[in-house]
Order: structure tokens, then sequence, then C-alpha cells
């Protein structure tokens, strides 16, 4: 199977294709509808895993869409960066599958098509943009996902929700036509829109325009990974959406965000001059988003706020891990997009069972859950201790190359908001596990909840086995995306 | 409103402090218009120079859209074709009876009900002969949407919905991205996904007539539909 | 300076003036309008830069469509903006 | 002069307690599994320890590796004689806890919560003890925290609620502080893994070697209840007597200590902080603790808060202790280990039997208890003897050997220290046991209740353990031995100054 | 004076770059929604016009190769792609505008302040689903 030349592009377009389908199929059939998605998923999982293996075999892929030279027509790649394709399936499968009873409380029946449709499109608008090679084929499929994510958060009952998805569209629309602005420069400086080509011919002796399109590039990204300061979009959409949606844009969507930063930092490899100011006050607001978040987590009563913005502390991490641009702190970053991903769906998919049962989301009224409903409980804790990073669960491995990147650069501080970051994580996890555990219920709907169904509690198992084991497969994910660093920085080590 | 003030100050500065560098930079890009400036000299010159052959269309731009960068009309396809989506599944609760959004003077109704069929046979027409002159797809869908959402200002968009029955309408907003995804998987077992169409001329003339279609009526028809949602109906 | 180049810096104050109407008009409805009036004058710029096909959509979405759309949501939401 | 022999006892053992957990997970409230399920894994585990001590007292090292986590950092298991000897104390103590216990907690609720958590305690700290790098160490010391914490919020009321928090506030931040030292030692030294002799060099440069061992002192120090770190320590007395015995005796304070003993002798290195002279500002720190932690003590009058007091003077000496430098200084520390584990899990039963049988915790109303407890209080008056130093109780060896560590290292000023706090342990146990022997019973006292067996049982055990400690030191296969082989390593001197 | 010249040969740019101010000028301080779209669509419009000035050539005919048109021609690729972001741009508009709707249906009001000042911090206090509370 692994010969045939042209899973690169199945990769997007089966689930692209497979989303239109379901409302033409399944209309008002929310089952099929189901069954129909986690199967596409699935597929799609395969595909991502077939595609790995050639990577794994045989190095980078590139794929000349119609035949066409990469130049003049668009060139996909499967790199070390879009293999985070594989864990996006695979998350998006489980999100899925969870999703059959929980849907049928929070979205409305005639919806439900459309709900299903619009997360298969998301997931494959993402594939789409980690694969691609072409800049403007980025925006495309940015555009693609985003616009379904914007959908999506309004799925949801809740009356904030249309205008919390308002404000993600605002703001994301925003950041897209920063991207698209910056990619007419670099149009209009090389005349191509690869980006290898780009990043060969892009001339960096005259600092200026290339430093407008750089910094374009950079906020647009920020914005959709929501760092720091521009983060304030974020916390209400991911509360507002229905679970699995929440899991999906906390987990995939924002990340997405860092694969563009990523994508820029490829494209500017040469000009170390123009990206050393950049990733500085990227580090900064990393530190800051790093720090504040965890607070803001801290003082939340929504479980579900708090989670999104414990999901803002993490990209902080993340950007800090990516501006250090020392070898163990990049791919320590790199590493920390895919086990927060794995832990922040674990966690959201965990709540929304909660939800799902009682109805409940404020923290305090999630006391005594622990006996009625001890393995979801038991989720929400694995997933709770490994994001506050406690060894050996998942979260540590990137904290940790992170850190000891920090040190190498000699920025000791950033060691010192990596570990408060860590302990304010800890203190908000102690309060919903006390919650859980400690306290008789406070409310009849939490005394007369029952375990959530099979449906829910696969995924959930999944997840927490993936907390354990993605800890401690750190080596081997370490030896797996190290390859791709030296593309990153040009100049510097 | 106070805090608005002081938005609107705090926003003035972002601008300014914006505009400086925005200026300086597009001030330094190549001169507009200069035909040794790389965004002619580079891929560009390539598309003029061999490019009607390679795609056969001598409107390179169709050409472009449907040859070299299939995957981006692809992708924006399946863009307004989500867009529907999305709207179909926010609307759902928000749509009531729609009375409709304005009423047209008697002689706007009338000449609208003339104009229409003729606007009708321009959209085929910019669509059937995209590979030649201005136009094609999407171009010629948009003109059939503007249409569509024309006569229902002033027949009422349920008539104009009601034309065909909810299954239709979403198979016909479907067909863009149905008919592209079969195009671009016939070629998977010959010459790869979205296969250069530079194959048998016959064959791709068929192949891009069939493209062209079916992006107009799916864009005309998703972008009536998007109206639909927005203006309500008087079906449920 | 050629009688083109003229008719450009024309249409480009036209633009402009426009855009700042719009940001100034409290009536939404006007402010539609004047949208769609915009993208009329951009679509001429178009048609002059050597874009007929970018000109025709243009004409047909900015001018057309999206402003149907804007009137009918604010033929909704009332048409004054606080 | 040390084999590596790869065996898979070490893993056993942590695995068997954690096995005891799930089962007593998984019996739910069934009294009768419980019990079975926990003591014979108790029992198991004891043997297995056991089982390794021919090997470690002539210099072999059973160990266990999972490889590497990440580069430089593995996680494995690696038995040396120092972390024989701290498995051997608590091995054999959760045998006796877990009897304790099982009378103890008779008809307390959530059970199979308290017993599932008390194994999975013990299983962590073996964990620690058999840690092979500062990794492993600290992945079982965080375990440690989390494994804990349930037990002190056993009562789930408010008092206990803020215990717990007080506690996770502590240590946690302990755990955190141990973290950043770690990426330290990692980026100066290259590994994790401890070796007799320490890993780090003094070519990392002043600044960042004491901001190691402030980082890492302090994060063991916390667990190790050493000032001004000791704040939970008092407040966790609201826990069940035997979490309590846990706390003071077998896992938790003992592990920070062993944490700190660990950084000297296998991080630092005994030559390389006594060129550093870090070592001379930890030892008067805990010269100071012994004298304040005494007199803090002297003026409480719950039982169990004076006992906690005399935990943290009583830990201070093994830091003290370890401090010296000098091979008796750090036989003393370890040998103290077991000393202290046995002479204060003793007084904690104690405790606990006069709790259940009259009611009573304060100080000031144990007139005449001793004639209705006698066996009891004659423990209780064994142990306070070994505090207070009397030859042939366990605390004498210890006092003795410190001394003489004392003079070997030429400050003579913590012999002084030793007398001093002597008579404070005088001052403060005594009394007890005169009130408990000398002073009539008041009239309208109620009777007694009786007291289960298994609850009397494990205390006279004790009380006769302590006694063996300091009557029988140098009987071959007894800790002492252990802990001298200990202390050969750790100080890497073959020979004894005689 | 060069720089006059500069400005001169440059004044595309520069008005797509006001156009793109004026834009974002509307997007963040009005506090209509539906006006905040209208600002949305002119910084829209202004990056199409910034792409398609790149591919402009002077008195260049348009890319159609019909026999017998001498070049220079524009160069089709900034057309193909604005073509792309216009129906890009069309799509998040309607979307835009039929949330503004669900928002106008369920808060009462599109002004920001109102919404802001009538009700609970959006999102902050998403209300637990009434249906946990019924239970009680």
């Amino acid at each position: 199977m692994t010969e045939w030349p042209h899973w690169l592009p199945i990769l997007a377009v089966l689930p692209l294709v497979g989303g239109a389908l379901t409302p033409l199929l399944f209309h008002r059939r929310p089952v099929a509808a189901w069954f129909w998605a986690v199967s596409v998923a699935a597929a799609t999982t395969l595909v991502a895993m077939t595609l790995l293996l050639k990577l794994i075999a045989s190095g980078g892929l590139s794929y000349a869409v119609g035949g066409w030279l990469p130049q003049y027509g668009i060139e996909l790649r499967f790199d070390e960066i879009g293999a985070f394709a594989l864990p996006a399936s695979l998350l998006v499968l489980l999100s899925l599958s969870f999703s059959r009873h929980y849907v049928a409380r929070a979205v409305d029946s005639g919806r439900i098509s459309f709900y299903y449709a619009l997360i298969l499109i998301n997931l494959g608008g993402l594939n789409g943009f980690l694969i691609t090679g072409d800049l403007f084929n980025l925006f495309v499929f940015m555009e693609i996902f985003s616009v379904s994510a914007y959908a999506l958060v309004a799925t949801a009952r809740e009356p904030v929700a249309a205008l919390a998805a308002l404000k993600y569209l605002f703001l994301g629309a925003l950041s897209s036509l920063l991207v698209l602005f910056s990619v007419g420069v670099v149009f209009a400086m090389t005349g191509t829109l690869n980006i290898e080509d780009a990043a060969a011919d892009l001339d960096l002796s005259t600092p200026m325009p290339a430093a407008l399109a750089l910094a374009g590039l950079a906020t647009g990204f920020a914005v959709k990974a929501a760092l720091f300061p521009v983060h304030f979009w974020l916390p209400d959409a991911h509360a507002a959406a229905p679970a699995p949606v929440s899991a999906i844009l906390s987990a995939l969507v924002v990340k997405a965000g860092v694969v563009g930063l990523l994508r820029t930092l490829e494209l500017f490899a040469g000009g170390e001059g123009l990206l050393q100011p950049m990733l500085n006050s990227i580090v900064w607001l990393g530190a800051l988003g790093a720090l504040g978040g965890a607070l803001m987590a801290l003082v939340q009563r929504d479980i579900k706020l708090m989670l999104a913005y414990s999901t803002v502390a993490n990209i902080g991490y993340i950007l800090i891990g990516l501006g250090l641009s020392t070898a163990s702190a990049t791919t320590g970053a790199m590493i920390h997009v895919v086990n927060h991903a794995v832990i922040k769906v674990l966690l959201f998919l965990a709540a929304g069972a909660f939800i799902h049962r009682t109805g409940l989301r404020c923290i305090d009224d999630l006391r005594g859950l622990a006996r009625r409903m001890p393995f979801t409980a038991f989720a929400m804790g694995v997933g709770l201790v490994s994001l506050s990073g406690v060894p050996p669960m998942a979260g540590f491995v990137g904290k940790w190359q992170i850190a000891v990147g920090a040190l190498q650069a000699g920025r000791p501080i950033l060691v010192a908001v990596l570990v408060i970051a860590g302990l304010l994580v800890l203190a908000f996890s102690v309060r919903v596990t006390n919650a859980m555990y400690f306290r008789p219920p406070s409310r009849i709907s939490a005394a007369a909840a029952t375990e959530a169904p099979v449906s829910m509690l696969f995924p959930l198992l999944v997840l927490t086995a993936g907390c354990f084991g993605l800890g401690m497969a750190g080596q081997v994910m370490l030896r797996f995306v190290a390859p791709a660093v030296p593309g990153l920085y040009g100049g510097i080590p | 409103m106070n805090n608005r003030k002081s938005a609107r100050v705090l926003t003035m500065a972002l601008m300014a402090a914006l505009a400086v560098p925005l200026t300086y930079g597009v001030l330094q890009l190549p001169t507009p218009g200069q035909a040794d400036a790389p965004a002619h000299s580079n891929v560009s010159a390539k598309y003029i120079e061999a490019g009607a052959e390679l795609a056969g269309s001598e409107n390179l731009v169709t050409g472009v859209l449907l040859n070299f960068r299939a995957l981006d009309t692809f992708g924006e396809v399946l863009v307004i074709f989500t867009a529907w989506l999305a709207v179909a599944a926010v609307a759902g609760g928000a749509r009531e009876a729609g009375q409709d959004s304005i009423p047209p003077s008697p002689i706007v109704d009338y000449v609208i009900r003339l104009l229409g069929p003729f606007i009708a046979i321009f959209a085929v027409f910019v669509i059937v002969n995209g590979h030649v002159l201005p136009g094609g797809g999407f171009q010629g869908g948009v003109v059939l949407g503007a249409m569509l959402i024309m006569l229902s200002l002033v027949l009422g968009t349920g008539v104009v919905e009601g034309v065909f029955s909810d299954r239709v309408w979403i198979w016909l907003r479907a067909a863009g991205v149905l008919v592209f995804a079969m195009v671009a998987l016939l070629g998977l077992p010959a010459a790869g996904f979205l296969f250069g169409l530079g194959q048998a001329p016959a064959l791709r003339q068929a192949l891009m007539m069939a493209l062209e279609l079916a992006i107009g009526v799916g864009g005309g028809a998703v972008l009536a539909g998007l109206y639909f949602s927005i203006a309500g109906t008087h079906r449920s | 300076m050629s009688p083109t180049d003229v008719l450009d810096l024309v249409l480009l104050a036209l633009l402009l003036t426009c855009a700042i109407g719009i940001a100034r008009l409290k009536d939404l409805a006007a402010a539609a309008i004047l949208f769609s009036a915009y993208s009329f004058i951009l679509c001429l710029v178009w048609a002059h830069r050597g874009a007929p096909d970018v000109a025709m959509t243009e004409a047909a979405v900015g001018a057309g469509i999206t402003t149907v759309l804007f009137l009918t949501v604010i033929s909704r939401v009332g048409r004054r903006e606080k | 002069m040390t084999v590596e022999l790869f065996d898979l006892r070490p893993l056993l053992a942590v695995l068997i307690s954690l096995a005891c957990a799930g089962a007593v997970f998984a019996v739910r409230e069934n009294p009768r599994w419980r019990a079975i399920w926990s003591l014979s894994a108790a029992g198991v585990k004891f043997a297995l320890v056991w089982s390794m001590l021919p090997g470690a007292l002539d210099g072999k090292i059973h160990a266990f590796g999972f490889g590497e986590v990440l580069p430089g950092v593995a996680f494995g298991f690696r038995v040396d004689a120092l972390g024989l000897f701290f498995a051997l104390v608590s091995s054999t103590l959760w045998v006796i806890t877990t009897v304790y216990a099982l009378a103890y907690m008779r008809n307390s609720h959530s059970l199979s919560r308290f017993f599932g958590y008390f194994a999975l305690c013990i299983s962590t700290t073996v964990g620690i003890a058999f840690a092979e790098n500062l990794f492993t160490l600290f992945v079982f010391y965080e375990l440690l925290t989390v494994c804990t914490y349930p037990l002190i919020m056993h009562n789930e009321d408010m008092a206990a609620r803020r215990a717990g928090r007080k506690y996770l506030l502590y240590t946690l931040s302990g755990g955190a502080l141990i973290m950043a030292g770690m990426v330290m030692v990692y980026t100066e030294a290259g590994t994790l893994s401890l070796a007799e002799g320490g890993i780090l060099d003094a070519s990392a440069g002043h600044a960042s070697l004491l901001t190691i061992f402030v980082l890492l002192i302090a994060g063991f120090g916390v667990k190790a209840a050493l000032m001004p770190l000791h704040g939970w320590l008092p407040a966790a007395m609201v826990a069940p007597t035997p979490v309590s015995a846990l706390l003071h005796a077998v896992a938790v304070v003992k592990a920070g200590v062993f944490g700190i003993l660990r950084v000297i002798y296998e991080v630092f290195g005994a030559d390389l902080l006594r060129d550093l002279g870090y070592a001379d500002w930890l030892a008067m720190l805990a010269g100071t603790v012994i004298i304040i932690a005494s007199i803090n003590a002297l003026r409480q009058t719950h039982i169990k808060a004076r006992l906690a007091w005399s935990t943290i003077s009583q830990l201070s000496y093994i830091v003290l202790a370890a401090c010296l430098l000098v091979p008796l200084g750090a036989l003393a520390s370890i040998i103290h280990i077991a000393n202290q584990a046995f002479s204060k899990i003793t007084m904690f039963f104690v405790a606990g039997v006069i709790e259940r049988a009259t009611g009573k915790t304060r100080v000031d109303e144990l007139a005449g208890v001793g004639r209705q407890l006698p066996w009891t209080m004659t423990a209780f008056t064994v142990a306070s003897m070994s505090f207070i130093g009397v030859p042939l109780t366990a605390g004498f060896v210890t006092k003795w050997y410190l001394s003489l560590g004392a003079l070997q290292a030429g400050s003579e000023v913590f012999v002084g220290v030793m007398v001093i706090s002597g008579l404070l342990n005088a001052a403060y146990w005594l009394p007890m046991i005169y009130q408990a022997f000398f002073r009539p019973l008041p009239a309208n006292r109620p009777d007694a209740v009786s007291v289960s067996p298994m609850m009397v049982g494990p205390v006279l055990i004790c009380a006769a353990y302590v006694i063996l400690l300091g009557a029988g030191a140098s009987a071959p296969a007894m800790p002492f031995s252990v802990a001298e082989a200990a202390a050969r390593f750790a100080i890497q001197l073959g020979v004894w100054p005689q | 004076m060069n720089l006059a010249a500069e400005a001169f040969s440059h004044v595309d740019y520069l008005v797509t770059v006001a156009l793109f101010l004026i834009g974002a000028w509307i997007l963040l301080t009005s506090g209509n929604l539906v006006k905040k779209v209208i600002g949305l669509n002119i910084m829209e419009t202004s990056v199409f016009a910034f792409i398609v000035t790149t591919g402009m050539i002077d008195d260049g005919a348009p890319p159609l190769l019909a026999a017998g048109v001498e070049g220079p021609f524009a160069s089709p690729l900034p057309h193909a792609l604005v073509l792309t972001g216009i129906v890009v741009a069309v799509s998040v508009t309607s979307l835009a505008l039929v949330l503004i709707l669900r928002v106008k249906a369920e808060l009462g009001s599109v002004e920001l302040d109102e919404i802001a000042s009538a009700g609970e911090q959006p999102g902050a206090a998403a209300p637990p689903d009434s249906r946990g509370h019924a239970n009680d």
C-alpha cells in the first residue's frame, strides 16, 4: 500500500469530501451521520499512518499536484511538522466518537448532520494546512478550517455562543487578512508562492518589505495561536462551544497557528537578523502568556473556561520553546504541541462527560462526582496531573526539553516561569480533584449522576493511556522531530 | 461609553503606529507595473508564455484556476460550501417566517422580472466561455447567484426557494465539490490527483466544461442559499 | 502624466472618500449602499488594471450580493448605529 | 569494589504494594480480603527486601533499568546499601503499621481508599529508596505526595481539608524546586544518575552550584520538615494515628532526609561539598533547628503535637550528622533513620492506644494512665529513653557516633548541641512518664476501654526493637551493619578510623 | 523629491494601505456588529486591491491570449488568487451576518455596549444548562 504515490492529497481531500457528503446522505439521521463521520475520520487516520510510515522509511515526501512543477503548480509536502496530521486525525476521531450521545443533548437535532460535516471539513482543512508547501494554498486551507471552526462554536445551544463565535470570527478574519497581505508582499518580492522557492529568492538584504511580510505572518499566526496579548477571543469561544468542539479547537485549531509560525520560520530561514527580534518578543510574550493564562485559569469557576485559559498558558510554553531557538527547546515545543493536544482533548471530553450527565459546569458543583462517575473522574485527574507536567506523564517531556533549552540559552528566568506556571496548574488541578473526590455532592443532579456511556468512556480510556504512553515515549518523539529543527532558524544554531 | 472613547484613542495610536512601517514597507516594494518586476518575470512569465497550450485555455486566469492551482480552486469551492453549511447550521434557530426585506417599487419589480431570463442566459454564457473570454465558473456562478437573489427580492424568497425541494437544492450546492472531487479522483490511476488536463484535448475540453458548469451552478446555488438562510423562508 | 493616470488617481481618490464616508456614516443602510458604490469603483479600477475577471466577480459579489445581504440584515437589526 | 548485577527484585518490591493497592481498590468494602491483601503484600515485600541484604552487605548492587525517557534522563532502580537500608526500615515498619492500622481504623469510613493509598505510599517509598537517578527519585517523591494526600484528607472535615491544602502547598512547591534543581544538574553534569562521590564538579562555577544546592536541599527539606519549611507537619496532626506514624516515621519525612543524603553524598559528593563549604552552613541550621524545635515541643500540650515537634528536631540530627562529611557522621545520620523511626513510631502507636482506650489526647490528662495501661506506658518510657539518649537504647548509638563524628570533623560545638538537646528531651518526656506512673488516677475517671491486641502488640514489638537497636547494635545483620556499609559507600572510605 | 516620485509610482500600494487602515479602524472602534462586518469587507477588498496591483503592468492587456493581442499581459496569477479571495470573503461575511442575526435574537441587540451592560460578561458566566439546575 505504501508504494502508491497519491496518499498525500487524499489525506486532506478524504475528510473534506466526506464532510461535504454528510448532510447530503444523512440529513436528519444522526446515528447514521455519526457512523459515517467516525468511519471517514478513521480512514483519514489510516492514511496519515501510512504517510508517517513512508516518511520514516524514506524521509520527506513531496507531491506535485496535477503533475505541474512545484513552482508552477501546488506542491504538497509531508515532513516532521506535517506529521502532526496523524495525532490531529486521531484526536478528531476520538472527539467524534465521543460526540454521539453528547450532541443529542447539546445540539439541535436538525443541525447534527451539519455538525459532523463541519468537524470533518475542519479536519480536512487542518490536514491540508499541515501538508501544503504553497503560501496561498496555506491561506485557503486556513480559511477552510477557520470558517468551519467559527460555525462549530455557534452550534452550541448557549445563548452567548453566537457572540463568542462572532468575536472569534472577527479576530480570525483579521489574522487571515494579515497573512494574505503578507503572502501578497512575498509574491511581489519573489514572484513565486512556493515556500521553498520563496525562501530561496527572498531578498533579505534590504530589510523593510521582508520585515513587513514577516511581521504580518507572525502576527496573523500568533492571533490564530492565541499568543498572549491577542488571546482574548479564545476563552469565550472555547468555553461556549460543545465540549468535543472545544477539544478540537483547543487541541488542534490553535496549534495550526503554531505550525504556521514554524512555516514562517522556514520561509525566512535566511534572515537571522530579521528573525532574532521576533523570536525574542515571542519568548517574552510566551512567558507572560504562560503565567497569565495559568493565573486566569486559577480564578475561573467554570471548568471549561478554566481549561480554555490553561490552553493559553500551554501555548505560552510552546512559544517560549520556539522562540528560544535552541535545538532542545524547539524539539520540546514540537513535542508539547502533540502532548498538550492529547491532554487537552482528554480534559475537555471528561468535562463534557460531566456536563452531559449532570448539566453542571461550575467546578464547585462537581462535588462528589468521583463516586458516581469513577472512570470519568479518574480520566480528569490523570489529565490534570499530566497537564501540570509531573513526570512521567505526557506534559513533562516538552516542559523538560524547553527548560533545558532555556538554561542552554542562558535564560534561567524562563525555567522559573515554567516551574511557577506548573505550580499554578497544580493548584487548580487540586481544586478540581478535591471537589470530585473529597466533597459530598452539593447538587441533586450530581448525586444522581450515572457513569458516562461507553461511546464516551472509550475515548477517555484511550486518551488516558496516551497520557502515560506519551510520557514514556519522549525519546522516540525526540528522535522523530529532531531532523526538522535545522531547517527552521537558518543561521541560528 | 467612556471606555469606548479610550478605545478609540488607543486604536488611533495603533493605526498611526501601523501606518508608518506599512507605508515605508510598500514604498520599498518593486514599483508596480514594471515588466521586469519579479511578479512578472518569475512564474507569471512561464504562464503567459506556455500557459495557454499547457492549460488549454486562452483565458489564463481560468487556466491557472483549473489547472496550475486547481487545488486552491477546490479549496475555494469547499470554503463557500462550508459557508453555506455553517450558515444553515447556525441560522436554524434564528430563522423565523421571514418578511421580505425591502418592498420593491413596481418598476423595479417589472424590470427585474424582465431581466431575469437574460441575466440567466448571460450567466451561462459567462460560464461556458470562461476559457476564451473573461469569466468562467465563479464569475458566472456569482452572476447566477445575484440573479436568483434579485428574483427572490421581488417574488419573495419562498417562491424562488420553492422551485426545488430542499434535497435538490442541497445537491445543487454540493455540485461544485462533488464534480471537482470526481474529476480530481479520475486522474488518480493515470496522471495523478487533479492531473494537469494537458493530455487529450477532447477529454480536457469536456472535463473543463464539466468543472466550470459545476462550479457555476454550485456557486450560484450556494450564494442563493446564503441569502435564503439570512432572509428567512416561509417554510420552516 | 497621461489621462489614464489621471483617471486612476480620480478613481483612487473616490475610493478613499467612499471608505471614509462609510466610516463616518451612522446610518447603516446608507453605509451599506455606499459600500456598494465603493465596490463598484473598485471593479472599475480593476477593469482598468487589466483584470476583467476579478472586476466582473467583484461587481456581482461586492456591489451586488454582499450589499443585499447587508441590507437584509440591517432591515432586521435596525439601521441606526449608536 | 562494587558489582552491579541485573535483578528483578527491586522492580518487584515496588510493584508488589502497587498490586496490593489495586487489589484493595478492587475488593471495595470487603474487610476480610482487604486485610488479607494488605498483610500478605506487606509480608512478601518484607521478604523481598531482606533477601537482597546479604548481597548488599558484600558490596553487590542489584539494579533494574527501563532505559532512557529522554536523553540523559533514565528510569531505573539500583539497590545500594543506603537505599536498601531505607527500604528495610520502611518495609519492616509497614508490616507492623498495617497490623496496627487494621485494628485502629476498624469502623472508619471508605477504608478501601485508605488502605489502597496506604499501600501506594509504601510502594513509592521503596521506589525512592531504590531510585537509580535523580529523575526516578523525583518521580516517586511526587507520587508520594499524591498518595499521602488522600490519607491526610481522610476525615474529609474542615480541619482535614485545611491540613491537606497546607501539606500540598508545601510539598508541591518543594517538588517544583527539585524540578528546577534537576534541570540545572542536568545541564551542568549532563546526567542525572546518582553515583558515589557525586556527579557535579567545581567546573560548574560557584553561582550555579550554590543555586543547585539551595534548590535541592530546600526541595527535599520541605518533606524533611527542615525549619523553616516545617509548617505542614504539625498541621497534619489531624490525620488518623497510623497516618501520622506513616508521615513521621516510615515514609514522608524519611523520604525527605533520604533525598538530602543522596544530594549531599551522591549529587555533590563529600569532597566537593567540603571544598565549597555549603555543608557547614546547613549543619549550623540543623543545629539551631534541633534546639528550637525541642523548645517548641516543650510548650505543646497535645501529645501528638509534642511528638510532631520532637520529630522536627530529631530529623535535624540526621541532616546535621550528614553535613559533618566524615565517616562517623555519615554512619550516625544513616543509622538514625532507623533509630528515630522505631522510637517515634512506638510513641505514635502509644498515643493511638491511649486515645482509643481512655480518649485522652492532652499531656496534662495523662495522670494515672500508667496504671490503666502499664505495658503501653512502659513501651512509651523505652522510646523516650531512646530519645534522651540513655545507653542501651537506639538513640544512644546515634548520639555516640554523632559526637564522635563531630570530634572527627573538628566541630566540637555540636557535641554541646547533643547534650543540650538530650536535656531538653528529658525535660519534655519525663514529666509525661512521671504523670502516667506516679500521679494517682483522678476519681470519677472511667475504666479504660480494652484495646485490641492488634494495637498493643505492635507497640511492644517496636519498643523491643528500640532496645535491640541499642543493645545489639553491632550484631551481624542488624541495621547497623547495613548502615556501616552504606556509610562506607557514601563517604568512599574503605578503612574506619577506630 | 525622490520620495514624492516614489510615492507617485507606488500610489496604488499607498491607497490600499490607507483603505486597510480605514477598514481596521471601523472594525476595531465601531460598537455595532454590522458596521464591524462592513469594515472587515473594506479591509478584505483593500488586500485584494493590493494583490491585483502586484500583478498589474503598465498599459498591459488582460491575460487573454486571443489571436492578435500583443503583450505585455498582466500577470494572471494574482487575478486567480483574488478570485478565490473574493469567494472566501463573501463566505465569511455571510457567516458573520447570520451570527449577528442570532446575537440579535438571543441577546436582543447588536451594539456591544448594550449587550455588555444588558447582561453578564459574555462567556464568563456561560450559565450551567437549565437542565442541570432543573434537577435541584
